[in-house]
């Protein structure tokens, strides 16, 4: 297995899918002549031609829409929306119309687009341009949802996005796009619906959404190296299908439940989670099912402030600690 | 009405001169014309019964005075071409030749609806047809169509779009953004500007600065012309040559056409921003009529024929509202189906959060042993059947707040005067 | 105190308001000449004229953003969109513009302005036109989020919104706008944040939102009728601010929660609710907190289907009731 | 380049006549026009250092090459005018005379910048000098500053609004919605497109189907005009106009100033879609050297009375560097303040959910005692200190690949090619 960036990982799964089957084609900002934003289409345009990698005006709403009806009319658009942030613009298309046409339309046609888009804080951006929007995305019916936080992941599951017959967000991340990792040549497609424990342990589990499976991780190696607390480490790697199982039976086990998320906390992931758990695994819970969020407010761009809005290890080591305290 | 860009038509018409300025083709083609026309216009006045019935639900858009554009333009396209519009669309289902016994069903909300009762009025939908889609956001359906489009394009047909929408949608972001991206990228797409001269119940020059929509488009790259809405003839011209020119020299067109409505924006329209008279103005310009009074003066077709083609509508009609009358409602198990297609899918996630998986989780047992589920989905729908027998009252009549108070909220929307 | 509907009494506070203040003026689709879509706005063109009512035309993300500036500009608009599904194609100026202007901008600026909108389905509109978003609004920090639910309330919270100095989404409810009830005349604003208490119980705590605030009620006058569950029922009334204290009183006394919403489930108001009243009351749970929540599913047209898909008192009174079965 | 919407400079530069067609204006106003290109100049100069030595965050924009546009265009407004504009900003605020210091200090992230280091280089705001805001969402200021338009109408005053964007964000669908509006409501709105050629690496060709943007507008209402944006007379002429024709007679209008950009859409940017010939060509018409050479050649001032102003610009932005070096960071403390104003509001609600009530709730107070909280967020804010004095390297070299994997990803973003 070769070591490559997340960033490589994707561009890999778009030249594979592109090769393989002719109807697969990119449209989006920048994604032709500039090669991307974050350079995740470099080469693509030199290898398929203007036909198959577009440049568009910036016009999120109507390149999405647009996604949708060259899927309806039979093609498997993967449309980049440069960053989330400019996905305010089209969640019209989203929800209305990639969301919604195969049921609406009593499955007449089918919508298999992929909406791929880079998230999070952390690059001093600001306010308008460090959003994580995942909890809006797994909210409505319709959508996939994919949030993977490895090289391998964002790689499999994107070759699976493509090939799914369901309209899907591709949640990547900014601060991923430089991660190394192992990644399979010529791999498979990971299935939607199943997530990744990607550290074994007893006493708690902690589930890290997106960037944040990276910081669970550091938090689980913390925990036992200075509290002799292990962790299940779990990466649930696709919001909608949902693996809630693997997380059941891990806190089923250990008893206590730590979600670490980059967003906004009031109606985020991580309440959806603590919900999901508190009614299907209410027996075996030792502790309230813990969050670590994202600050409550619009990001800052000053750096100090923008690294205290959100989530480091030392925050989820906190909030896993205390689901030992006394109730 | 009409300014420099006005067609040969609008141009005799303003002039006083109500000289027809295209030749009527075959009287096959005429007959089809009227039949179709006609066809539409016996459907609206029907389903607007039926609404007052209480037999459809949600909005009623009616397209009567429309019909000449509808037909007009429709009968532009090729059979493999693609057809798309607004939630005012009952005429294009059926101009398209879906049959009306499924865009009935669907009105009533039907399993042999043609959106399997799904989407209703505002959402039909037939892919063999090649009609893709009544869309209810204003606007949302323009970057559809441009996909679609693409779609054609990149596959190398020689099918086009005629996507269609009112007046109203001209303003929205999604139109000058999808003429833009239809221009550059050579689609081959005609955009059909229904001007009935309103969007709900304001009028075009209190929502568009520029009022000759033929010209809202061509910043954008994309020419603009006009049309006679009134006439078939007229619009089928002006669109057949849009089309010609979109699909084979790759240059997308609109075609602005000038028509009215004759009902309100929807059955809940009190219509109290426009005068009787303005109404009967535009009903003296009767596509249906003028267009039945060229054929019989010129003696292609006989008044007895045309009565012929009009009684036979309205029997189409009664055999499509005995046919919707019949049709069961969609079965509440299948309430969940087709959200997601399932082929090849992890089968122990949560696609939905009402689905569980086959672990059962704490509440399953009880419920599922039960078919408390299944209850309590028949509970809900039972909630369906109250006012399906009572008629509604008229939309003219003022609004409900005489109504009793007592009466359940979901019950008296339409008297509460919701229009959209 | 007079019996109106819920419609006149966001007139009243609309009218009081304009009368009062010269800056408070309202845009949006067909509010002036038509009296909007819900007859909302009824009368007021005629008693204020064009310059404050003002008919626009459709373009939603403009029309919010046009709304922010004005109110940046020093005035108080409120903007009716004619109903939530159609702010989708606003939230580009609701999150980035609205929720965000003054903090990014260190509290140079205020922006005062009001988005009214009604939500829900029950209509047979259909997927596109059937939305409930009220989760997506709570979860953006920068806005409040109002979901009044009987005439009083609508008119006591109009006024607090247009007086209030931040953005308020003021989420009204298609079906409540035929509901009669007392209002007080020339009343004053309610407070945001203060939840109200619709009947009082020890046995177990309904939250009910927006339009379920009254089914929740019902569903209590039943489990008090047929089962001698005693419950209280809780009405939030805005969900930012929010009043956690009154809900999370009514559970240390119940010890069970049942929370009602008319929207999707995943990542729903109730999943937040249920977050937040385990976080905080976990030592007095007696069973989960229990979510009864619209299906999962676009809004079907069909009315039986549609009637299927939104919640009814029987759905609350089971989940009541579920809430004493042996875990 | 100009078309038939070419304005008389671009007329006379297309035909190979490089003759001034505008009188120099008096020599305090010349003064004050190379002033303020040169402190625009410089400043961006010395910001793209900073950048380099990670002294500055996020994505930084500049400017240079437009600074003819941005002075003719900003010396053109009235005291009680509104600005605003885009991402691209910084000459914007200085020309409307936000202090360098504060300016930079913003790059910073510090506490006295223009927005408190909340905003950043993306988010200036200058409320005193009415300098309404850089916005980071393309076309997201259009609908904003037609509202603050509607505000200067409503309260009958006789300011107006001038406001910028890119030729990219004539694409956007708030462009022509926004345009629309402001026709209807004839409001005193002057739009000014900067077209530099490019929206990121995509060339103007290549991003709209009509390149002459003065085009774009006309069919929703407002009407256009061309400036040439590298000659700061020209521009103040027609802005001017502009806004003229926008206050008195309350017809909004569009202004296109074309110009170009010589650096990288941002710091991060490779410039590989463009050829150096290009932007050497745009060079030789460089709109600070044409002007000086100008006001030399005419003996208004001398080449020493130039320099004296350029180092007088560049000592400027030394103090502001100096300033901005010297401002503390916001204190941690104020992370939460400002979300909402908070007066009269009901004091036991969660406004925010970090925030308790006062009621006690469970981990507060193990939290609060142990003052965990602001421990945390120190320990948060600790993660901000690590690149702060290593450089970054250049933009133009080959993507870091070739970097240690061990790195956090926070800290290279840049070389990651983030640059939107
Ligand atoms: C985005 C959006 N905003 C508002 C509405 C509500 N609405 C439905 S139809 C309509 C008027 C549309 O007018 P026009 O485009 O002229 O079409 P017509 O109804 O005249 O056929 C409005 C405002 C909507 N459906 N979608
Ligand atoms: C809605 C939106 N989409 C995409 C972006 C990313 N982006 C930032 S600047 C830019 C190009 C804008 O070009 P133009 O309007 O010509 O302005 P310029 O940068 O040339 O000044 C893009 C695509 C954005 N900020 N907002
Ligand atoms: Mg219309
Ligand atoms: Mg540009």
């Amino acid at each position: 297995m070769a070591e490559v960036r997340y960033r490589e990982a994707l561009n890999q799964a778009l030249r594979e899918e592109m090769q393989a089957d002719e109807s697969v084609f990119i449209m989006g900002e920048d994604v032709g002549v500039f090669q991307g934003a974050f350079k995740v289409t470099a080469g693509l345009l030199e290898e398929f031609g203007e036909k198959r990698v577009r440049d568009t005006p910036i016009s999120e709403n109507t390149i999405v829409g647009m996604g949708v009806g060259a899927a309806m009319g039979g093609l498997r658009p993967v449309v980049e929306i440069m960053t989330i942030n400019f996905s305010l613009l089209a969640m019209d298309q989203i929800v209305n119309s990639a969301a919604s046409i195969r049921y609406m339309f009593n499955a007449q046609v089918k919508v298999p687009l992929v909406i791929r888009m880079p998230q999070g804080g952390g690059h001093q951006l600001g306010p308008t341009h460090s959003h994580s929007l995942e909890a809006w995305f797994l909210h409505v019916p319709g959508l996939l949802v994919a949030v993977p936080s490895t090289p391998a992941d964002a790689k499999g599951l994107l070759k699976a996005a493509i090939r799914d017959d369901n309209p899907v967000i591709f949640i990547e991340h900014e601060a991923l796009y430089g991660k190394k990792g192992e990644v399979p040549e010529n791999g498979e497609p990971l299935r939607f619906g199943e997530a990744a424990v990607r550290r074994e342990g007893d006493d708690v589990t902690i589930v890290g959404v997106s960037r944040m499976a990276a910081t669970a991780l550091q938090a689980a190696e913390t925990l036992a190296a200075e509290h002799e607390v292990e962790a299940d480490v779990i990466d649930p790697r696709t919001l909608r299908p949902l693996d809630l199982d693997t997380i059941l039976e891990s806190v089923r086990k250990t008893n206590r439940a730590v979600i670490v998320e980059e967003g906004w906390p009031h109606g985020g992931v991580g309440a959806n989670f603590a919900a999901l758990i508190q009614e299907q695994a209410f027996d075996y819970l030792d502790a309230p099912v813990a969050r670590v969020t994202g600050a409550d407010i619009p990001m800052p761009y000053s750096k100090p402030l923008e690294q205290a809005a959100f989530p480091h290890e030392e925050h989820v080591v906190q909030a896993a600690l205390a689901t030992f305290r006394d109730l | 009405m009409a300014t420099e860009g006005a067609t040969g038509a609008e141009k005799a018409h303003e002039a006083g001169i109500e000289q027809p300025i295209h030749d009527l083709p075959g009287e096959d083609t005429c007959r089809l014309i009227l039949q179709k026309m006609l066809l539409i216009r016996r459907f609206e006045e029907r389903a607007g019964e039926m609404y007052a019935k209480a037999r459809i639900g949600g909005f009623l858009h009616l397209c009567i005075g429309e019909e000449a554009t509808i037909v007009g333009a429709t009968q532009a396209l090729a059979d493999g071409d693609y057809l798309m519009s607004t939630y005012r669309e009952h005429g294009q289902a059926l101009a398209r030749g879906t049959e009306p016994e499924r865009v009935m069903a669907e009105l009533f909300g039907k399993v042999d609806g043609c959106s399997g009762g799904r989407g209703g009025s505002m959402h039909l939908f037939d892919f063999e047809r090649r009609f893709l889609g009544g869309y209810g956001i204003v606007g949302g359906s323009l970057p559809l169509s441009a996909g679609v489009a693409l779609a054609a394009d990149y596959g190398e047909t020689e099918d086009a779009v005629l996507s269609m929408m009112g007046d109203g949608a001209t303003n929205q972001g999604t139109f000058s953004e999808t003429m833009n991206l239809a221009a550059l990228w050579s689609l081959p797409v005609v955009f059909l500007v229904i001007n009935n001269q309103f969007g709900m119940g304001t009028s075009l020059e209190r929502h568009s600065a520029v009022t000759d929509l033929s010209q809202k488009s061509e910043g954008f790259g994309v020419p603009g012309s006009r049309c006679d809405g009134m006439d078939v003839l007229d619009t089928h011209a002006v669109v057949s040559d849009a089309l010609r020119c979109a699909r084979e020299e790759r240059k997308p067109q609109l075609v602005e056409a000038v028509t009215y409505r004759y009902r309100g924006h929807s059955m809940a329209d009190p219509e109290e921003y426009r005068s009787k008279e303005e109404v009967e103005e535009w009903r003296r310009r009767d596509p249906i009529n003028n267009f039945r009074q060229r054929v019989t003066e010129d003696g292609m077709l006989s008044d007895d024929d045309v009565e012929k083609l009009d009684s036979e509508a309205q029997e189409r009609i009664e055999e499509a509202v005995e046919f919707a009358e019949n049709s069961p409602f969609p079965d509440l198990a299948a309430l969940y189906d087709d959200v997601y297609v399932m082929e090849g899918s992890s089968p122990h996630a949560w696609w939905l959060v009402d689905q569980r998986s086959p672990e059962t989780h704490r509440g399953e047992a009880e419920r599922e042993a039960g078919d408390v589920a299944q209850e309590l989905a028949e509970a809900g729908a039972a909630y369906a059947g109250e006012d399906v027998t009572s008629e509604r009252r008229s939309r003219h009549t003022p609004r409900g707040d005489d109504q009793g108070e007592g009466e359940p909220a979901e019950e008296s929307r339409d008297e509460e005067g919701g229009a959209d």
